[in-house]
């Protein structure tokens, strides 16, 4: 399935997008897909870390996707 | 209604979020004001930006504010954070708090701000002569 | 000058306050905003008395002011006091610190306002319905 | 020597006036003035506690008076 990923931030320089599409299997969890990002863009390994969101809420790294949902990828944030 | 939230892109108005704490049960309020400083580690900023991941970010306020709500005794609580560019010495967010005493209001208006660093979808850019960078994003 | 200092028996405008503090190396900027309250351990209060001695009572906010700046890395204090009668939701005092950084910003401002509740000669008076009577005088 | 007495909050209700005067030794200090005050006025004593004040600075015990000094009771503060 394809997910959407929204970006911000130095993502959105990596992506040098604010949403790129990421292809991963059906049912797969959040760690699949950063898997899938880091190999796809190399540059995400070079931060100093980042979370991915699933409909607006910090999602874990066994949490499950589907294709409907609103994935976002948040570095680190320096709001305030 | 004891919260407020708001995300927005044109000057927040400081005289408006202290009227919208006060209450007549109010014996304390503690106002945070962010500005934006012209230096940081030694170089000379002169223009930010702030990014936002809108929807999740006034989710994540809100959960702050529930939760200041929820550990103190408090009258009202409000978070204002702009998006978009930002001049030195301009306001890019505001935290207020009363309570009938003050210790609630000075420890929730810290947690408040401490908290909304760490955990809402915001992102600043520093804008220098030389380059401009994302704050945080590099160990 | 980094202190201001004042006591005044008129409105408090807390914007010209904030602004006097505001600089372009502050990061941060606390304000501590005491209101008064309509009531005080379930009695209702319908108006406050504020009496000074002035000379020493300015005296004592430098000091404190002074002991602030030498404790802690601030750009300006502000400290404001009203003195005469305030009703219900009206401001006797303004405390207002910035700094580069937050944390100084909070400890000095919360610093400030403990102390001078401690050490400076101004004395309130508490309006009832069957009377009134002075803060803090009997044990 | 007389000392004029400035009187505050609830100080000022006790004597009934604003400033009072009294009459102690030459080179008292400020333990004698309190003694006198609270000889002329009992009700100091139901005071949770106060303060002598001499030139706008809190004065110890031991302070030697003179006449020229502006001496205050400080009753206990409660600005703020």
């Amino acid at each position: 399935m394809d997910i959407t990923l929204l970006a911000f931030g130095i993502a959105k320089d990596i992506f040098g997008a604010s949403s790129v599409t990421v292809a991963v299997n059906e049912a797969s969890p959040v760690s699949i897909l950063k898997e899938k990002i880091e190999l796809n863009y190399p540059k995400f390994k070079a931060l100093k870390s980042y979370m991915v969101a699933v409909n607006n809420e910090y999602a874990a790294d066994d949490l499950i996707l589907s294709a409907s949902d609103e994935v976002a990828i948040i570095p680190p944030v320096s709001g305030g | 209604m004891q919260v407020q939230v708001q995300l927005y892109d044109n000057e927040i108005n400081v005289g408006k979020c202290i009227n919208w704490v006060t209450t007549s049960e109010s014996g304390g309020i503690d106002i945070f004001i962010g500005t934006v400083r012209n230096a940081t580690k030694g170089k000379t900023v002169f223009k930010l930006e702030f990014e936002a991941y809108a929807p999740m970010a006034i989710k994540e306020m809100h959960k702050i504010a529930d939760e200041a709500l929820s550990k103190w005794n408090l009258q009202k609580v409000l978070i204002h954070h702009r998006t978009g560019a930002l001049e030195v010495g301009e306001i890019p967010v505001v935290i207020a708090v009363s309570a009938a005493h003050r210790d609630a209001a000075f420890d929730a208006c810290r947690y408040i701000i401490d908290t909304l660093k760490q955990t809402v979808p915001i992102w600043k850019k520093e804008f220098f002569e030389d380059g401009e960078v994302w704050v945080a994003a590099h160990p």
